[in-house]
């Protein structure tokens, strides 16, 4: 069975550590969350460890609402990571 | 209660605050109040070069648009305009326009604070500066006070 | 901290709300925020021919140079301007003008609100409302809400 | 000993009831507050004592400051009752 397929999005620090802006994946089995696809996505590569070395900053949207870490990405199909916001 | 008109731009060039709340205010007798608030590129140093603001194309609006929807919810509003700008900003230049207009002062007042408080906090724009001397450019760490400043709101 | 470029003026003419921000912006770049209110004559009902303001002069000015003082004091303001008209205002047509600048946000906020609450409360004027139908004219009546609002400043 | 001359200065609704703006008095014996020379005013003529008929409800400026009922008038050269202000 092929596991779904998810867009991520990286903005601010987090797309110039990680060196792109977005990416899409197939899901791996076991990751259900936007917190396992964290530690999932830091175990794959250096760039990806150094974005995420501190997870508790990192935001979460997915389809463009704001998210907690444990959201479930089951029906997702646009996941974004970013540093806490400094509009306005 | 009639529905506030809500205007909602995230754009890349200037915006004129004085055309924005003409075109809430001419001509209405039902407005009592409007409170304009305009954000500026800061640069008491003089080191600044300018600010890059990055966004999140559709999310930006998305989020600003609740926000809108939540003020004419909590507050009798009769207009709400919100404007906010990405890319290269220098120093003096404009980055933000809220305008809150009511029946009412306290409502208006509310309303725009409301409106910046959770534009820091939960619009996604990230703030980059370039400094003059060519340095590497850093981003803006959020403010600890910026998260202390929406808990006024939510009693 | 800098003092606070105070303008204060009461008067009969209208003003011009985008020119006084400018004043108080255009080429600073140590203003971050500027907060602007602007009260004017309503009339829901379209029954108001004008509202009549009367105010005592000297007083009047003395004592939003005072509130403007308390103000300033208060806050890390960088300006401040009040304009507060009187005589015979149209619905619609603006009657008061405060802005606030500051180098952030809540400063600006707070001081805009603070002077319109003292403002409503302890500046001499009164408002007079001649109706369309030839009507005696009669005296607006004090808000016990306004004079809650001062209380809020007052801890 | 004659008594010292003070002007009062009446606005809005206390300025229509009483039929002037101003007028310039001897300040009589026995008045040396605020509220004394309401209660003195009140007993002269109709006209002011329908405009001082709450006193609760009348403002003070003393000098165009503004100042309680029970306020000295020794200083003062010039006294102002108004209703409360509806401006702003």
């Amino acid at each position: 069975m092929s596991g779904k397929s998810i867009k991520i999005r990286y903005f601010a620090w987090l797309r110039e550590r990680i060196g792109k802006a977005e990416e899409t994946i197939t899901l791996p089995q076991g990751v259900a969350t936007a917190a396992q696809l964290i530690s999932w996505l830091s175990a794959t590569d250096e760039g990806y460890a150094y974005a995420f070395e501190e997870p508790d900053t990192i935001r979460i949207a997915l389809d463009q609402e704001h998210a907690e870490a444990d959201a479930a990405l089951a029906d997702i199909s646009e996941v974004a990571f970013f540093p806490p916001m400094t509009g306005g | 209660m009639s529905q506030a008109t809500v205007t909602l731009r995230v754009q890349e060039q200037d915006f004129d605050q004085a055309v924005e709340l003409a075109s809430l205010t001419a001509g209405k007798t039902n407005v009592g109040a409007a409170v304009a608030f305009v954000g500026y590129c800061r640069d008491e140093e003089g080191t600044l070069n300018c600010l890059e603001l990055e966004h999140f194309p559709g999310m930006a609006e998305k989020q600003i648009g609740t926000l809108c929807k939540k003020a004419s919810a909590r507050w009798p509003l009769s207009g709400l305009t919100v404007i906010h700008r990405h890319g290269k900003i220098k120093p003096g230049e404009q980055i933000v326009l809220v305008i809150a207009t009511s029946r009412h002062r306290r409502a208006a007042f509310e309303a725009a604070d409301f409106l910046m408080d959770y534009l820091k906090t939960s619009a996604p724009f990230w703030k980059k500066e370039h400094k003059k001397d060519g340095s590497n450019p850093s981003w803006v760490v959020a403010k600890a006070q910026d998260d202390q400043d929406t808990l006024r709101w939510e009693k």
